[in-house]
């Protein structure tokens, strides 16, 4: 092996060898710190290891027999090394370590044996995601899909006595699985179609027009299934918000930067083979618009903090979605790069001020910026990148999925797309406006965290300003809509700044009353009840699904097995009323023997010769 | 002359049972050493077995004979191929860490342990013996045993008999241990007729000279003796490898069977039946498995999402579980049914999987059991914080049940898939995915449960599993990801055995 | 003068008449109440006579054809013998007044019965036949109210003579066609006249059928057997359950298969059929039976069925079969039954109940019956799981699929109640502590029953070998 | 006369043997009607003998009416026992065993 291979498996392998000493040595895991710091020093190595494989640039596969078979191998592992992979790799591993050394600080009041469960989950997160963005394969990739699937029931789990928490991890898992069915069996047929899982061959199939498979639409339907339950994609973004539950570090990592782009990583990925659908793209930038404008309708009535955050998660994702479906997987892509930058420090941020207040509700917030200068002055650039605010990252490359999204001739979803740019700019300013200006917190004294939570914060607010700098300067995003594209955007920015800043700072507008005038009426309503669509969820769940369950227990035990039972008892019946023939009479036994002989008389006469 | 190492695995529990019998009445921990002592023999033996069968060829190895009846041509005949020795392997481990979970009985424990040894032994002789002959007398070795062990050391479930055939439930007693012993015992044996018709039909169909596979394997019989001796054989066989709607006893069995039996009971004796429909089914009868693999396919589906639908709707643990064995032999028979080489081989593999996973299941079971002295899933929660080991290894087991990777039962599953949507009938594929989410519903829902949430009023003084019932636990976790990690470990072997089998059935 | 051959043929019945002798002038000659010494003398006898039939080699026919020493008749006289011998060894221990004072006569009726069946056995000739059938029969009779002050067992006496006085007026007005068809009552003569279709023969053999049918206690003729066996002495009950089965079926064989075997394929179905109904209605009406005794009698019925089905095969391999079942049930069901009478000489109850917890309170005789019953279940490594294989197997071989069918589900059936009486044992508990009382004699005889029935469950061969040699020469 | 006119006769008293044993509730009758189906027996070997023109049927005839006799004897012994102990001897009031 040479460096080029040895490399990405060495990033790939740290974590996971943190992972194995934490689970299998239990006394260092239930040490607490401990098991941190060796988390940590993992994900550091591999963070370093990364940054080399990214700086060196280079491209390379190496795929091993995995599942063996006679004619070659039915699967196999791999790494795959391109600038795909490279930013995914530098991405994951940065926010992992920044969001792990935040932890240290955020979770201190943790038992030691919890502590070291949560960095044991870590490091398995991190190592799976690793390997998600690693596959060569559509297989590996659907192991470590499911794997950081896992980690996410898991770490959303992390607080399990808590009912809602357990409940939100289960629907979590549910939900994703429900996607996932849609993308296994895709693989599936593609490998029936194929015989292969990997994208090297795939891709090279795709080139040479010779995927001509029936039902590849199906297919990659399917496929993109995976993607709408991991990327929380209409309809089945109901858990994100729910994920909610589990604490805020692994927000920022898993339901906010890394894992729920997995989806979206997916279908980049898989371009080549997706242009071959453009009735499936069509229908992932319509979902992935509809699912922006519909997320960032919740997120602008919803009071928990990281609520608002989750359908600003699920919003973003719809972007890149719509990206992808347009026909812009890069400019998605970059989207995905920067969203992880500043949807993670905004997580960061909100978990300092979750962690200082002790609530979430962000109507019992008020004026902290204050008390805690330095989250607010972080979470404020945060906001800005995530509202599209030139110069910071976001504003690049959600101007770049614009243009993409106007180019590709999708007006519907562009105008949705617009709406929602005004949208976020006025969910996310009215959670700044509410947080940290206003009225005095209602109690505590809230302060600025320590510098293990403050570092990562710097270091991402940092890298959002360096980064937007940079797409500023160079000429990084490919796709420059027209002309009126960027003011609009600015200007659609400013419209929802100035709302907010007039309703819920200066409260020139009063939001109650805005929200029962006519168009809004309807929205607020609807949002409120987010849609009907976890009712209608935990519908199909009760009313169908374990009602159905029941129907069929039922069955089983009742007519199954009663048949059954029928037939025994009918067998023991049978010989208690067969044993009277048995009177007592002497002479009703002379009647057997009599009976008998007439028997084989007629039996000898009629038996057919 | 060489060891014949497979009697050597196939006999020492049988040895072990008799030392206990007759040496250590009354000391139960020489009962449990001794027990140790030869299933780890056993276990010893399958793993040097596995480390030194030849991947490269065909053909069953390890090959021992001795005539028995020269003129009926029965003889002791043992030989593994690539299937057979997976299912050595999951054997010894089942029964080694069964000795371990079942380390407290105490109730005329002497007698439990010989009975379990017995009935291993006949387990192990199924899977080695290459005599249709002995291969019958080992399975019913292997059925009988479990009267006992779960009249006596089982424990009875309330069932209210309700419906229109309560007065049957009543007059047979539904629900109580005496029941489920019973109902096992004769549907499996009532499986067993038509399975020794089965083979009597093919012994007298191919001259009556031999029982011995490999001998009639070169026979080829007639188109309607193979369609009737498969139908019989998938009757027989299913009824042990829970097909619906022949699966009634599992649930009531394996609900009141002691620890160490459901394990073995689920874990192997399942996939015994399944064992018998491949090997003896479709390996002597290849035209009547084709004719008949719709069927097979089909009745797998229905296994596989009716199991799940029924282990979602009960409110006993142990149930749960067994409804799940009923969903996952689906998957082992799915995958037979498809007649493709990742298929079959993911049937096997199923079958190793889950023979680890439901003796997993079925450890923890006990244990909760053992500590909470209760079944009843409604009443326990948060018992995660009090054993978190058995928290963890329950999760273990729930993921490898719904398919996760990197534990075996993905593997399995996959495979499986694979093959199904190159089988014939390309739909199975929808029921058997569909089947994985079931679990998925019915596991983390029944997890959630008993070890999330706040911890429940109904339970105090909970500890963690301890000592030797820590032994069953990580080797069972271990093998369970070991597998699903590295699964060229069993499909390299048993590729060398279904790839011939295929062969002889599809002809290529 | 009776040559040397004569008395090759004859040894062992003279030996029987020589023992009959002694016990008849020991009886003569005892002062007192006890007489339980003629016991010791009938068993020692009995014994001296088994040993002797392994020594006796087959001889040619004596009186004229009339009488033959062939292979199957010492191997049934061997299995008489052997069964004879458990019979009275069981009995020697029994303290009952009755046997105590009248043990001569026990001895001298089971001993003459004895004769009877070794007569059988040997017979060649429908007179001899007819005779030796009676002789077997009304000792019978009388042994089975040898209880005479008990309602029960005087009542079971006259069901039985009833019944079999009826069967055996039905025989012979059979024998009396086939006499009358053939001109002959010589079985050789008979086969070979036998190929004509004469309807006077045909209607004589089907009633001749019906008396051993009786014999055999083949549904609809068993109705004497539960009776029967629930209120006579267990130990003759025992004895009674397999030793005139044998003979009636070794009859069975003599006329059918040796005498009009050409004709097998009229009454084969007929067979099939009476196996079926047997082996259905024997099992199903064991099931709700709370008395040991009498479950063990329905089951014995059922059993007769399932020896019907390698009868029905008609073949040298079926006979075979039959012959090594009917070993198998000598140690099986007399076992079990003398397990019962174990039981109910200490618990004085014959129901399943009185079984309640006897794993814990004498291990080794609830293994005892454990064992028996899993032989009777047909379970492997006992015998009487090859038993069943081997008759299945020879029906199977003459195509009967279906019979086979039949009667390996029903098996099932058996084994619920089998298993109920192990359930009793093993998973109930004990209803008071303390052993089993068992007499060194019963011991002695369940101990035998249990060697027969491991040793031919382990290693069934030489039995079935001789089993097929000897009913070779019947085709 | 013919051999049929024999069998004939020989079968009705058969019959009427049987009948009686399955109808007479005195166990005494019961016998008589055994007794009958013997004769029956009887009657057929003799007329067989007579027409065939051997002495077999005859020396048969012979035995048949020894055993009969001893059937007999046998059957009233018991008949007598069961007076002493149950004081009756209808057939049908000996239902102690049943089932």
């Amino acid at each position: 092996m040479d460096a080029t291979v040895w490399l990405p498996v060495l990033v790939l392998g740290l974590p996971f060898a943190s992972f194995v000493l934490l689970a299998v040595v239990a006394p260092l895991r239930r040490a607490g710190r401990a098991a941190g710091a060796v988390s940590i020093a993992a994900i550091a190595a591999a963070f370093l290891g990364a940054v080399l494989v990214w700086s060196v640039g280079f491209t390379r596969e190496a795929t091993w027999t995995w599942i063996p078979a006679d004619d070659g191998p039915t699967a196999t592992v791999g790494v795959l090394v391109d600038p795909l992979a490279n930013a995914m790799l530098v991405l994951v591993t940065l926010v992992s370590l920044l969001v792990q050394i935040y932890s240290l600080a955020y979770l201190h009041d943790e038992r030691p044996p919890s502590l070291g469960r949560y960095y044991t989950f870590q490091s398995l997160f991190a190592f799976s995601m690793l390997g998600l963005v690693l596959s060569p394969s559509f297989i590996q990739m659907f192991v470590f899909w499911e794997l950081v699937g896992l980690c996410s029931y898991l770490l959303i789990g992390y607080w399990y006595a808590r009912p809602t928490a357990a409940r939100a991890a289960v629907k979590a898992f549910w939900i994703t699985k429900l996607g996932d069915l849609g993308f296994v069996i895709g693989i599936v047929m593609l490998w029936a179609a194929t015989d292969t899982f990997e994208f090297r061959v795939l891709f090279a199939l795709a080139q040479e027009h010779a995927l001509a498979i029936e039902g590849l639409g199906t297919i990659m339907f399917l496929i993109y299934l995976g993607a709408v339950g991991k990327s929380a994609q209409f309809p089945l973004h109901v858990w994100l918000p729910d994920a909610m539950e589990g604490p805020t570090p692994v927000s920022a990592l898993i339901h906010a930067a890394t894992m729920v782009t997995a989806g979206v990583f997916m279908v980049t990925r898989a371009q080549p083979l997706f242009a071959l659908v453009p009735d499936v793209l069509a229908l992932i930038g319509w979902v992935g618009a509809f699912t922006a404008l519909l997320a960032a309708t919740m997120a602008c009535v919803e009071s928990d903090i990281k609520r608002v955050l989750a359908y600003s998660t699920v919003s973003q994702l719809g972007y890149m979605m719509a990206a992808a479906g347009a026909g812009a997987p890069d400019a998605g892509f970059l989207h995905l790069l920067t969203h992880g930058l500043f949807k993670a420090l905004l997580f960061l941020g909100a978990g300092a001020v979750i962690h200082a207040v002790g609530t979430n509700d962000i109507f019992r917030m008020g004026g902290l910026f204050r008390a805690m200068p330095q989250t607010g002055v972080v979470f404020i650039v945060g906001t800005l990148a995530l509202a599209g605010f030139p110069p910071l990252a976001g504003f690049f490359s959600k101007e770049a999925i614009l243009a993409g999204v106007w180019e590709a001739d999708m007006t519907g979803p562009f105008l949705m797309l617009a709406l929602t740019v005004l949208l976020t700019a006025f969910y996310m300013f009215r959670v700044v406006f509410l947080t940290f200006f206003g009225r005095a917190p209602a109690a505590g004294h809230p302060h600025d965290p320590s510098w293990t939570m403050r570092a990562p914060l710097w270091v991402l607010a940092a890298l959002t300003v360096l980064v937007g700098l940079r797409l500023a300067l160079g000429d990084v995003g490919a796709h420059h809509g027209p002309g009126w594209l960027a003011p609009l955007s600015v200007a659609a920015a400013l419209g929802g700044i100035a709302l907010a800043w007039a309703t819920y700072q200066r409260g020139v507008v009063d939001p109650g009353g805005l929200a029962a005038t006519f168009p809004f009426s309807v929205v607020d309503l609807l949002a409120r009840r987010r849609y009907g669509l976890d009712t209608l969820y935990a519908g199909l769940y009760r009313g169908f699904l374990l009602s159905f369950s029941r129907l069929i227990g039922w069955i089983d035990r009742y007519l199954v097995d009663g048949v059954l039972n029928f037939l025994s008892a009918w067998t023991l019946r049978g010989g208690d009323l067969l044993r009277h023939i048995q009177s007592g009479h002497a002479q009703d036994y002379v009647y057997g023997v009599a009976f008998g002989v007439l028997l084989l008389f007629v039996w000898s006469q009629w038996w057919p010769r | 002359m060489t060891v014949p190492v497979l009697s050597l695995i196939t006999w020492s529990p049988f040895a072990g049972a008799l030392l206990i019998m007759f040496t250590a009445r009354y000391r139960p921990l020489a009962v449990r050493l001794i027990a140790v002592a030869t299933t780890g023999v056993s276990m010893v033996g399958a793993l040097w077995l596995y480390a030194v069968y030849d991947r490269d060829a065909a053909g069953f190895q390890f090959y021992e004979k001795v005539p028995l009846v020269p003129p009926l041509g029965i003889s002791y005949e043992l030989g593994v191929d690539g299937i057979s020795l997976l299912l050595v392997l999951l054997t010894a481990v089942i029964i080694f860490a069964g000795v371990f979970a079942s380390w407290t009985v105490t109730v005329r424990s002497q007698e439990f342990y010989a009975l379990l040894l017995a009935l291993v032994t006949g387990v192990f002789g199924v899977f080695v013996a290459l005599d249709l002959f002995v291969f019958f007398l080992f399975y019913e070795l292997a059925v009988l045993p479990m009267y006992l062990l779960i009249g006596v050391w089982g424990s009875s479930g309330e069932i209210r008999p309700r419906g229109i055939f309560a007065w049957a439930y009543r007059e047979t007693g539904v629900g109580t241990k005496e029941y489920a012993a019973m109902k096992l015992t004769l549907y499996l044996l009532f499986g067993s007729a038509f399975i020794l018709v089965g083979i009597f039909a093919l012994y007298v169909n191919a001259g009556a000279s031999s029982f011995s596979f490999v001998d009639l394997e070169g026979v080829s019989f007639a188109p309607a003796v193979q369609r009737w001796v498969f139908l019989a054989f998938y009757v027989g066989f299913g009824v042990l490898a829970g097909i619906w709607p022949l699966h009634t006893w599992s649930p009531d069995g394996h609900a009141s069977a002691p620890t160490a039996v459901s394990m073995l009971h689920a874990g192997v004796l399942m996939k015994l039946g399944a064992y018998g429909v491949v090997r003896l089914g479709m390996g002597l009868l290849p035209s009547g498995a084709v004719e008949l693999a719709w069927l097979m396919g089909t009745i797998a589906c229905v296994n596989i999402v009716y199991g799940a639908l029924s282990a979602m709707a009960q409110t006993d643990l142990k149930y749960v579980i067994a409804y799940s064995s009923v969903s996952h032999m689906g998957i082992v028979m799915l995958g037979a049914a498809t007649l493709t080489e990742t298929g079959l081989n993911g049937s096997v593999f199923q079958m190793f999987a889950h023979g680890v996973m439901t003796g997993l299941f079925f450890a923890l079971v006990g244990l909760v059991y053992e500590k909470a002295h209760s079944r009843e899933i409604g009443k326990m929660g948060g018992f995660g914080a009090v054993m978190p080991g058995i928290a963890t290894a329950f999760t273990m087991g729930s993921l490898s049940s719904l398919g996760l990777p990197a534990t075996a039962g993905f593997i399995a599953e996959l495979l499986t898939f694979l093959g199904a949507w190159r089988s014939d009938h390309r739909w199975w594929l929808f029921p058997a995915v569909a089947g994985t989410f079931l679990t998925a519903v019915y596991v983390l829902r029944v997890a959630k449960q008993i070890f999330w949430g706040p911890p429940s009023p109904h339970f105090q003084h909970l500890e963690d599993a301890r000592g030797p019932e820590w032994v069953a636990l990580v080797l069972l976790v271990t093998v369970l990801v070991l597998f699903g990690m590295v699964p060229g470990l069993a499909i390299a072997p048993v590729d060398t055995a279904t790839l011939p089998l295929l062969a002889r059935i599809v002809g290529f | 003068m009776p040559g040397p051959d004569v008395v090759r043929a004859f040894v062992l019945e003279i030996g029987l008449g020589a023992l009959l002798l002694l016990v008849f002038v020991a009886n003569l000659g005892i002062r007192g109440a006890d007489r339980r010494v003629v016991g010791w003398i009938a068993s020692w006898g009995v014994l001296v006579l088994a040993f002797t039939s392994f020594l006796v080699r087959p001889a040619p026919p004596a009186l004229d054809g009339m009488f033959v020493q062939d292979g199957l008749a010492i191997f049934a006289k061997r299995l008489f013998l052997v069964a004879t011998f458990i019979g009275l060894l069981a009995s020697l221990g029994n303290a009952q007044p009755a046997f105590v004072r009248r043990a001569g006569e026990y001895h001298l009726l089971i001993l003459s019965s004895l004769l009877g069946m070794f007569v059988l056995a040997s017979a060649r000739d429908l007179i001899l036949l007819f005779v030796a059938f009676e002789l077997m029969s009304i000792p019978l009779y009388v042994l089975s109210g040898f209880l005479k002050r008990q309602e029960e067992a005087v009542e079971a006496a006259l069901k039985f003579f009833l019944v079999g006085s009826v069967s055996s007026a039905v025989l012979a007005y059979g024998l009396s066609f086939v006499y009358g068809a053939v001109r002959s009552t010589n079985l050789a003569t008979v086969a070979r006249a036998s190929a004509a279709t004469e309807p006077l023969l045909a209607l004589g053999l089907l009633a001749a059928f019906a008396g051993f049918a009786f014999k055999i206690a083949a549904f609809p003729f068993h109705m004497w057997v539960p009776d029967t066996y629930e209120a006579a002495s267990t130990p003759f009950v025992a004895w009674l359950s397999v030793a005139p089965k044998a003979a009636g079926f070794v009859a069975l064989f003599r006329v059918y298969l040796e005498g009009v075997g050409d004709r097998a394929a009229t009454w084969m179905p007929l067979v099939a059929g009476l196996a079926t109904l047997t082996i259905v209605a024997g099992n199903l009406m064991a099931l709700p039976q709370q008395n040991t005794k009498r479950l063990l009698a329905y089951s014995g019925i059922a059993h007769i069925g399932y020896m019907l089905v390698g009868f029905a095969a008609a073949s040298a391999s079926g006979v075979a079969m039959v012959l090594f079942y009917l070993v198998t049930y000598v140690f099986g069901n007399m076992g079990a039954f003398l397990v019962v009478e174990a039981v109910a000489r200490s618990e004085g109850s014959e129901a399943t109940t009185a079984f309640r917890g006897l794993a814990q309170r004498s291990p080794l005789l609830a293994l005892a019956m454990l064992i028996f019953l899993l032989s009777l279940g047909g379970i492997p490594f006992v015998a009487g799981f090859w038993a069943k294989l081997y008759v299945f197997w020879a029906a199977a071989s003459a195509g009967l699929y279906w019979l086979v069918l039949v009667g390996a589900v029903l098996t099932v059936v058996a084994l619920f109640y089998y298993l109920v009486v192990a359930k009793r044992m093993y998973i109930e508990p004990p209803e008071r502590p303390g052993r089993v009382q068992v007499s060194a004699t019963l011991a002695l005889a369940v101990l035998l029953c249990v060697g027969g029935v491991v040793v031919l469950g382990v290693y069934p061969k030489p039995l079935v070998m001789a089993a097929l040699r000897v009913s070779a020469p019947l085709f | 006369m013919s051999l049929t006119a024999y069998l004939t006769l020989a079968a009705l008293v058969f019959a009427i043997g049987l009948f009686g044993v399955l109808t007479r509730r005195n166990a005494i009758g019961i016998l008589l009607g055994i007794e009958l189906m013997f004769n029956a027996v009887n009657i057929n070997l003799v007329a067989f003998a007579r027409f065939h023109g051997d002495l077999l049927g005859l020396v048969f005839t012979l035995f048949t009416i020894a055993i009969t006799v001893a059937e007999v004897a046998v059957g009233l012994a018991i008949v007598i026992v069961i007076f002493r102990v149950r004081r009756t001897v209808e057939a049908d009031r000996l239902d102690l065993l049943r089932g």
